[in-house]
């Protein structure tokens, strides 16, 4: 039982205030870490078996390692997330293994099969970095004790994982040919689909739970422009194009493309032509998840239900 | 040779706010001509970073005074533990993890 | 054991010399092979944490890996060669890692047994009188402490539990030791070479046992159908001794996995 | 069963509690601590059960928590 009303706890955590245990928390303020915490593990978890597809097939003994030694981290902070959820009294158990697929709320570009070393590389670049931004505007900001402390090992290795794809980046780049080829293609697709990932624009945004309990701090469109920051500097130093430039006289960047998009999953493609869609036919695309959605979900559980029967009647 | 190692405290560890000899990963460093030698170490046989070191301590050493050319001979005896981490690099490393 | 050290292959006598690289060859070839079947359960793996065990397991089998390919140069090996374009039947690795485990309690098994007979061997190489080979030693050991709790851990598991659990691990365990015990060899051949010549500490008849005394509290558990100790049959008659593996014991890891371990479909990517 | 992972920088450090985990029993989650949280080259590292974790008190709650 919370010790505080939902008001006095929004004015306690606005004021820096830290919850330390499960226990203080309002039936408001728990929902809203729950959804966070799902959110985040789901996306760290889902993580794993995309960087899987690639990894298996990466090039060397040597790009294996560090390939696999993400994927264990992705996986580690999955666990950090889920752990966190199971002290709010939510089942790890049934969100790893029962769930449908379709209910994880990863985002949809985890959803997309990485087909080759350029979209993993990518991915690291684009993807890693979408989840840094976000999980540092969380450390800096949340006002949940125990995933502050969790994520200072969560932020470190993420940091890795990004440096890893602009590495690669780089180092493709200058290999030219073929390599630098995939690499271009990649960022055709992965850049707009993590640009969707912040979501709903501000101005279309209703009030947000997690700003006004202090789980995070920056907007959806400050995210993104943070992220944009990072990425679209990256391609341009390495001669790679990115759809969107700095804006000099805001200082901010512009996209230079219709937004949001109609995607051709199958053919990993933006379908610019077509002009701007609504964000209601994006998020039916959403919820409908994207082609590797069920193989990814199965591929966690393959041995789950069968080893704990086996294990599980002693 | 101090001059070598006050450039090798320039280079970081990939993952973590310490330098490489801080970390105890420098076993030697030599000058022959314009060629410098270092032994170096990993924490781990499958250390993710190690591209990233050999590279950062490349990158850095060759932009000393007279240096052409950098070996970097690969060392695992005595093999790297945690004994090995500089009573500064623990102090650095404490503050991290204390800042959380 | 020897009363001088070699620093590199070109002091070790001819005969020798080509039993340590094709030692240091069989070692690389294992250790990479069994990191691919530990990184397939990666996600496959019952629990979330034993799958980030098996991501830590196939890093270090790796990491070791890279370190034996690495000392074949000294062999002049041509290392890229060797890593990305031999066919299967140029592999060196156990037996028992040809092929992908069909269910957990054959990863258990690969971790508990073929794991430990690895680190068997290079326990044995400790003192070895070649020294860039004993120089590694220690680091990989070390790093392979985990994996043996691990697997043990595991295999307990099955044994504590159902009659059905037993008896998963103790099929597993029936197909995997007879290999796992011929691949130390015949203690006359190559083995005894390696031994008089101080490059390994023990003939194969005594890392056997070394082995079986590691393991037998799990086998025993789990009511493995021999009596443990000495009786496990030895099947040595034509047993290879250059790729340590039995008559008929086939080709080597299947084509799928040998594509992986070469990454053949990424060879755009690969630099330098 | 959920476990307590605690480690420390250095010799000579408080323990510092960095997560926890879920095994089995005492030896796998010995070996789940380590391949979750080994990475930051902590000095030494150890876990326990979190139901052997007793509150005694939280000055929210009261300055003594007897049965909960």
């Amino acid at each position: 039982m919370s010790p505080f009303n939902d008001d006095e706890l929004k004015q306690k955590v606005r004021e820096g205030f830290l919850l330390e245990s499960p226990d203080e928390m309002t039936e408001g303020y728990r929902k809203a870490i729950v959804t966070q915490l799902t959110v985040q593990g789901d996306t760290e978890l889902i993580s794993a078996p995309a960087y899987w597809m690639a990894a298996r097939d990466a090039p060397s003994n040597n790009t294996q390692v560090t390939v696999v030694a993400i994927i264990q981290d992705e996986l580690a902070h999955a666990n950090i997330a889920y752990r966190l959820l199971e002290d709010m009294g939510v089942s790890r158990e049934k969100l790893v293994y029962e769930r449908e697929p379709a209910q994880f709320k990863h985002p949809y570009g985890f959803d997309q099969p990485l087909e080759n070393w350029a979209e993993m590389v990518v991915a690291n670049g684009f993807f890693d970095r979408a989840g840094y931004t976000l999980l540092s505007d969380v450390f800096s900001n949340t006002s949940y004790g125990p995933l502050k402390r969790a994520l200072v090992k969560v932020d470190l290795e993420e940091n890795f994982h990004l440096r890893h794809g602009e590495n690669w980046m780089r180092r493709l780049s200058k290999a030219g040919g073929e390599a630098r080829a995939k690499v271009q293609r990649a960022i055709d697709w992965m850049f707009p689909m993590t640009v969707e990932w912040f979501g709903l624009p501000d101005d279309r945004k209703r009030h947000s739970d997690q700003l006004d309990y202090r789980l995070k701090g920056l907007t959806n469109d400050q995210l993104r422009q943070e992220w944009m920051s990072h990425t679209v500097a990256l391609c341009k130093r390495n001669g790679f194009r990115a759809p969107a430039h700095r804006d000099d006289a805001t200082g901010r960047y512009v996209l230079e493309y219709p937004f949001p998009c109609r995607y051709d999953a199958a053919a990993k493609r933006w379908l610019f032509d077509e002009g701007e869609i609504t964000w209601d036919e994006v998020f039916d695309r959403w919820k409908a998840r994207g082609p590797m959605n069920e193989r990814y979900v199965e591929s966690i559980r393959r041995s789950h239900a069968s080893v704990s029967r086996l294990l599980g009647a002693a | 040779m101090a001059g070598l190692w006050a450039a090798l405290r320039d280079v970081m560890d990939p993952e973590f706010p310490i330098t490489i000899v801080d970390l105890g990963l420098i076993y030697d460093v030599r000058r022959r001509g314009d060629v410098v030698e270092v032994d170096l170490t990993f924490t781990a046989t499958a250390c993710p970073c190690m591209d990233f070191i050999r590279e950062d301590i490349r990158e850095r050493l060759l932009r000393e005074d007279g240096v052409g050319e950098v070996r970097i001979l690969e060392v695992w005896s005595p093999p790297w533990t945690r004994a090995r981490i500089s009573a500064e690099g623990r102090a650095v490393l404490r503050k991290h993890g204390v800042a959380a | 054991m020897a009363t001088t050290l070699a620093g590199s292959a070109a002091d070790l006598r001819a005969d020798v010399r080509e039993a340590v690289r094709d030692l240091v060859l069989v070692l690389a070839d294992s250790k990479r092979l069994l990191g691919f079947r530990y990184g397939a359960w990666i996600l496959g793996a019952p629990e979330l944490e034993t799958g980030i065990a098996c991501a830590s397991m196939a890093q270090d089998e790796w990491g070791h890996a890279r370190l034996m390919y690495a000392l074949l140069k000294d062999f002049d090996e041509d290392v890229d060669r060797l890593e990305h374009a031999r066919p299967p039947r140029e592999y060196r690795s156990m037996e028992v890692l040809d092929r992908e485990p069909d269910d957990w309690a054959g990863v258990v098994g690969l971790n508990a047994l073929a794991d430990t007979a690895l680190s068997v061997q290079l326990a044995a190489l400790q003192r070895c009188g070649y020294l860039p080979l004993r120089q590694r030693v220690e680091k990989l050991l070390a790093e392979e402490q985990y994996h043996r709790a691990h697997g043990m851990a595991w295999a307990r598991r099955y044994a504590a539990a159902t009659p059905a659990a037993r008896e998963a691990f103790a099929s597993v365990a029936r197909a995997t030791l007879p290999p796992l015990l011929a691949w130390f060899g015949p203690q006359d051949g190559r083995g005894a070479l390696l031994a008089n010549a101080g490059i390994c500490e023990s003939a194969p008849d005594e890392l056997r046992r070394g082995f079986l005394a590691l393991v037998a509290p799990v086998l025993e558990a789990t009511a493995v159908a021999w009596p443990v100790a000495e009786a496990v049959p030895l099947e040595l008659d034509g047993f290879d001794e250059v790729r340590r593996r039995r008559a008929g014991a086939g080709e080597g890891p299947d084509a799928e996995t040998i594509t992986r371990v070469r990454g053949d479909r990424n060879r755009d990517f690969l630099l330098e | 069963m959920v476990y307590e992972v605690f480690a420390r920088k250095a010799r000579g450090d408080r323990l510092q509690h960095i997560g926890s985990v879920s095994a089995p029993g005492d030896e796998l989650a010995k070996v789940y601590a380590h391949a979750t949280y080994d990475e930051e080259k902590w000095f030494d590292m150890w876990v326990a059960p979190r139901d052997r974790f007793l509150e005694v008190f939280n000055v929210d709650r009261g300055v003594f928590v007897g049965e909960r």
